[in-house]
């Protein structure tokens, strides 16, 4: 981990090009545009490439071996690592729990944690979600007991997205069942390698093995490893939820879609049909507005506001926007509709893949019924 | 998509603006639709003296620049205003005097900007068509023959602004020649046939007609945009306040899921509406700018036409008297959804546009 | 009125033509196929000939004065009615209270009301919605107390249709309330023309005066107006609910929406657009799966069998096919949808009318969402 | 629409035929998928000694004629079976076998009727089209030239039944000149291309096999309805289990609803293949059959798409796990709703039909 130059002091387009020229330099040809979530072994040239240049945590103050950029800059460079096809890093421990460190850790938490996550040798996952809880996340029953300087875990954690990579886990757990159900839950940091913990990857509609459930049996876990205070883990977790809010709001999937069901139109014979051409033209501009929206939440954020609860109506567009664009790509595909693999053997062009693709992004970060519901109470004031 | 760099970041000091002459707007026409009902059915379906205190504000002026007399605002202002005037159902033809006086010379302006005289825009030769090029109606310079259709308000005009294949041409509402019928509409208003039989009119050239009906377009979705949210706040304030079962009909779970996709549609249209503005304030190609002006009022007639059918479900059978107030608000945009381009219309043209932007 | 012959021994098709050809000859041209509900006094004549002919009640027993026909030809002549163009009648007193009062009526009662309603001599509205009580029709609150022989009636009657043109009401109104809300409802015949009771029409979207008020301020009525037992009016007025829904299932509106959508479409030059056409197809298909629907509800009833609560999809269908062919209407319309009166004086081309009177479909008669709810509860067996 | 006359009532004895028929594929069935998961992704994708006990059963010769060996069944019974088979997913060739035996001479039949040999039919020869005539597969009355594709289950056939310019040829799989590639499809099967390059084939004169695809296009539309109707039974008993929020998910008003407009998609999906059924067993014009199909399987392909994205979605994250049954439906349904021709294709058959019927 080196700490690079401060990059903030670039104008918008000089830092993009700066950016767009490193990655065009650097990223490693062999895992561009992939078809799937990789696995550590397989980004891990990346992940260390971009530690090495400091590039790794974006957000995270210099102080702290991040870039200390401004949220502009940071959604610049996502675009830029979007554009040229990088795959994703194993990032829950740079975009999930270094935030979380950084405004809640000790300084003995930050100085143990951050520089390992930078490094590469802590690789983290999420363990939020259980069997029991999942659109009912405060209903999570994984329990922490307090047993001299130890904090005993039981329990069984799902979802947990690429938890066979991982050698670290932060979890929810249940530190107080006594009270109601937000307040008696804390934020807790677990190693992955030791006795009692339990990975079985779960195969998903694609076949992949991206999310796991973990199992957590009498697992010790030293005192010092709960970041903030006792039964705080809540109020804690919720406040970064906004932030990875807008995100699942990015514009990318859908727009991808709609690239590839202009593909798909053409290899059918189809891009020509007066009925694709009018539906292509609606999907092209709920894309177009979408966009506008989403830039205006962004336009928000850059002004240094607090983004509310409709920041909610970003993710319910975009990941209903993808999916209404792949069930048309099923409807017009044919035959290619049922197939596993690319049309052809060209990997761009996988209708199946995509459509399944989208399937849990109205699902996971909050499913689309809860993010209405969150909308119906907290912005629109409705009773119930 | 490219997010915009720092530096066009907001300018404080218009943002100041737009609020003052929201909040003037707002003031002036207050919440009480007790005047828009009452001038429903009646010739010519607005009202000239609220008309002249209208114009006194400055509302007709907002978008002719100043040397001529007028504010000279960008167009952000003028959507602002718009969507006010929607909010409230001004029944004033505040948006197509804009149109016509955007295209006159500076003689003819003064008594347009005071409110005296009200000269109409009329382009319309058949149904569902954008304003293009005039098929039929002839003007030799003198004389004008054709016919026009769909002019809105036109009892209440004083001359129209004709379009015709040898470019614009003035008439007056009384010359000889020009004969007018209408049909009543939704709104209470009405929509005027003029004929022309070798009517004496006055060529008006070098208009800017094509980036006058950009801007009354776009002034329309914004309308209707203002229109759409007050008809979405109204059904929100009944859901909460309307009982059925022994609990606020909103607290059901089911109109609950409605009333969010009703706000994400607004959310997207003044998003659309707002970004359309920026466009024309910019100096961004004129395909580009039609283009943004398209996917606003597809997007906003789209809009409108969700949120007040949904609204008079949600209200429920008193939606459907003619004496609840929500029923203004449908029958307004049943009036406005296809006026000045439908969606169908402006999504084929988005996509036409786009090709060449 | 006289008694007709017995027409249950025509087959089917001899049947059809024989009411076919009846209508052509009865029928007043004057009032064919009227844009709008039409008033006893413009319908009256064609009400006395089919009093005459016998034929005013095709459901009610022949001992009665009915028909006494079979479903089968009950809907066989509602579709002759509807393919002539026949105005609908005052007809709450043929089609809700002659059922009821033929199952639950005293003989007294059925002597006295029955002819009358034959003769027109008693035109009848339906007294169930109150302001307070829509959705929610067992939270009705007007209530009549017994003083002696007489029933004091106060309270509020709303959408009670055609009521400005009845001299009697049947009415729900609260006899106990101290039961629960089902179980204190009684069912009331109720004189218009009395002191105490004032109507005022309310104009609907369509500026039409179908629908009314009406106000009960201490208005008397004989003991023996009430039917059935006291505080069984729930249950006696539910059960008549089936067939009323079977007929708000009729392929009737939307049917006629769509022939109206292609005529629309050939006045705008759209008959051969792609995509027109592609919408047109789907919503034939749409209405011919929904004819085929029904047709096998019809079925059911043929054979005897009792229709569940499975029946409300019908209306749902019906409703919300008419609905969404009313709104694509409004976006091909151009500027017609704004006009009040039909396109270019042919009264059959209305689309602004049509995409009115689609509005209250999917509200009277049980809303859509009540028809869901049912549907969720009493056969999806959903809990809550 | 006309209601049917009394006289076209119900025949009480076919209704028990019917419903022997069902009980007994159900009974044989069973619920458990674990067969159908286990074939997944091994080749043929099914199971040659299950096969012959379903042959055995006579499910391949409901519709060939008794004279023939067959069971002589009406339509009517074939869509009740190939519901059953739906609800069952099951993986055998049954529908597409059963379109080859319609169409073979009485001396083929008995080796197929037993099981003993599966010849699939190869009509397609590009994406997207339906069973028309081919354009590029020749046939001198020897040697077969050209290319089919999207042939289902082909590494499990012995014989091909092949559309040609010249009419229907048959042709062993191991034929010299035969060439075979295959792709993975969703439902753990796969679809094959087949090469002739000038294989040695026999030709099948005067096969009724526009009527053969009709029937098979029928029976796949029932299998989508048999199978979105369990895949819609599954998820009501999911929303009664799962708990969350300390009630059962079932319980949310925004769920209910949408479980009832699948409900309602399910009821017209049945209603319409029952009719179409009906149609084919009375003896109305060709053109009329056809367009019932095309209804009934446009309806049908709508229904399971609608019904298994949404079963997913209401089963949440586990839906979206290969482990959970639910997905099982959800890729079947990717396999079939285009297959035999999707909804859009049929669509547009069925307003061409109806113009001339």
């Amino acid at each position: 981990m080196s700490t690079g130059e401060d990059l903030n002091a670039l104008d918008d387009a000089t830092f993009r090009a700066t950016v767009r020229d490193w990655i065009e330099k650097n990223y490693p040809p062999e895992i561009r545009n992939p078809t799937k979530r990789l696995h550590f072994a397989e980004n891990k040239p990346w992940y260390l490439a971009l530690s090495k240049k400091g590039w790794l945590a974006p957000g995270w103050p210099r102080e702290h071996g991040g870039m200390g950029l401004s949220a502009t800059k940071q959604l610049i460079m996502t675009e830029e690592f979007e554009r040229h096809g990088c795959a994703r890093l194993n990032d829950h421990g740079m975009t999930m729990l270094g935030p979380l460190l950084i405004r809640y850790g000790t300084e003995a938490q930050n100085a143990r944690f951050l520089p390992k996550i930078l490094s590469g040798e802590h690789i983290w996952c999420q363990g939020y979600s259980e069997p029991g809880a999942g659109s009912d996340l405060a209903g999570l029953s994984t329990e922490a007991v307090l047993d001299g300087e130890h904090w005993v875990v039981n329990g069984q954690k799902t979802w947990t997205t690429m938890a066979s990579d991982a050698n670290w886990i932060f979890m929810l757990v249940r530190t107080d069942k006594t009270v109601k159900k937000q307040e008696g839950i804390s934020f807790l940091l677990v190693p992955m390698d030791v006795p009692g913990v339990t990975v079985r990857p779960i195969l998903n509609l694609e076949r992949h093995d991206d999310f796991c459930e973990a199992f957590f049996d009498n697992v010790r876990v030293p005192r010092e490893n709960l970041v903030g205070e006792v039964n705080q883990g809540w109020t804690m977790a919720k406040t970064l939820l906004g932030f990875e809010r807008i995100f699942l709001g990015s514009p990318r999937q859908a727009s991808y879609a709609l690239s590839r069901l202009e593909l798909l139109a053409e290899h059918m014979g189809l891009a020509d049909d007066a009925v694709f051409r009018d539906r292509h033209a609606q999907f092209e501009l709920d894309l177009a507005d979408h966009n506008t929206l989403f830039a205006s939440f962004v336009a928000r954020l850059r002004r240094g506001e607090t983004l509310g609860a409709d920041v909610s109506l970003l993710k319910i567009s975009q990941s209903e926007l993808f999916r209404r664009i792949t069930d048309y790509m099923l409807e017009i595909a044919g035959e290619n509709a049922a197939l596993i693999e690319p049309i052809e053997g060209n990997r761009d062009l996988n209708p199946a893949g995509l459509f399944l693709q989208a399937r849990p992004s109205t699902i996971y970060g909050g499913s689309s019924e809860i993010q209405r519901n969150i909308i119906a109470k907290n912005v629109l004031d409705l009773p119930g | 998509m490219d997010i915009e760099s720092d530096q066009t970041a907001t300018d404080e000091e218009r943002m100041e603006t737009i609020r003052m002459l929201r909040d003037s707007a707002a003031g002036f026409l207050g919440s009480d639709l007790g005047r828009v009902r009452r001038l429903r059915f009646q010739d010519p379906g607005f009202d000239r003296s609220t008309w002249r205190e209208m114009c006194g504000f400055g509302w007709l002026s907002v978008r002719i620049p100043e040397a001529q007399g007028g504010l000279g605002f960008g167009m952000q202002e003028y959507v602002a205003l718009a969507a006010e005037l929607g909010a409230a159902l001004v029944p004033e033809p505040l948006i197509l005097v804009g149109l016509s006086a955007r295209c006159l010379p500076q003689e003819y302006l003064p008594a347009v900007l005071s409110g005296d005289r009200i000269i109409l825009p009329a382009w319309q030769e058949e149904a569902g068509t954008l304003a293009d090029a005039p098929r039929q109606t002839t003007f030799d310079g003198r004389k004008l023959i054709g016919e026009k259709r769909f002019v809105m308000h036109a009892r209440g005009a004083d001359a129209f602004l004709v379009t015709t294949m040898s470019g614009l041409a003035l008439v007056e509402a009384m010359a000889s020649g020009v004969s007018l019928t209408a049909e009543q509409t939704q709104d209470g208003g009405h929509y005027g046939t003029l004929r022309f039989d070798g009517a004496v009119a006055n060529a008006i050239p070098d208009a800017p007609f094509d980036a006058a009906v950009a801007d009354a377009t776009l002034a329309s979705a914004a309308y209707l945009l203002g229109l759409s949210e007050r008809a979405f706040r109204m059904t929100i304030d009944y859901l909460k306040i309307r009982r059925q079962f022994g609990k606020p009909v909103g607290a059901f779970q089911a109109l609950q899921h409605r009333a969010v996709d009703l706000y994400l549609e607004l959310a997207l249209t003044r998003a659309s509406v707002e970004n359309a503005a920026t466009t024309i304030d910019s100096n961004v190609s004129g395909s580009q700018q039609r283009a943004a002006v398209s996917r606003a009022k597809a997007r906003a007639s789209r809009c409108a036409s969700l949120v007040c059918r949904e609204a008079i479900q949600l209200h429920g059978a008193i939606g459907y008297t003619d004496e609840a107030d929500i029923g203004l608000f449908l029958r307004k945009a049943m009036t406005l959804i296809n006026h000045l381009g439908s969606e169908r219309a402006h999504r084929a043209r988005y996509v036409a546009l786009m090709k060449v932007a």
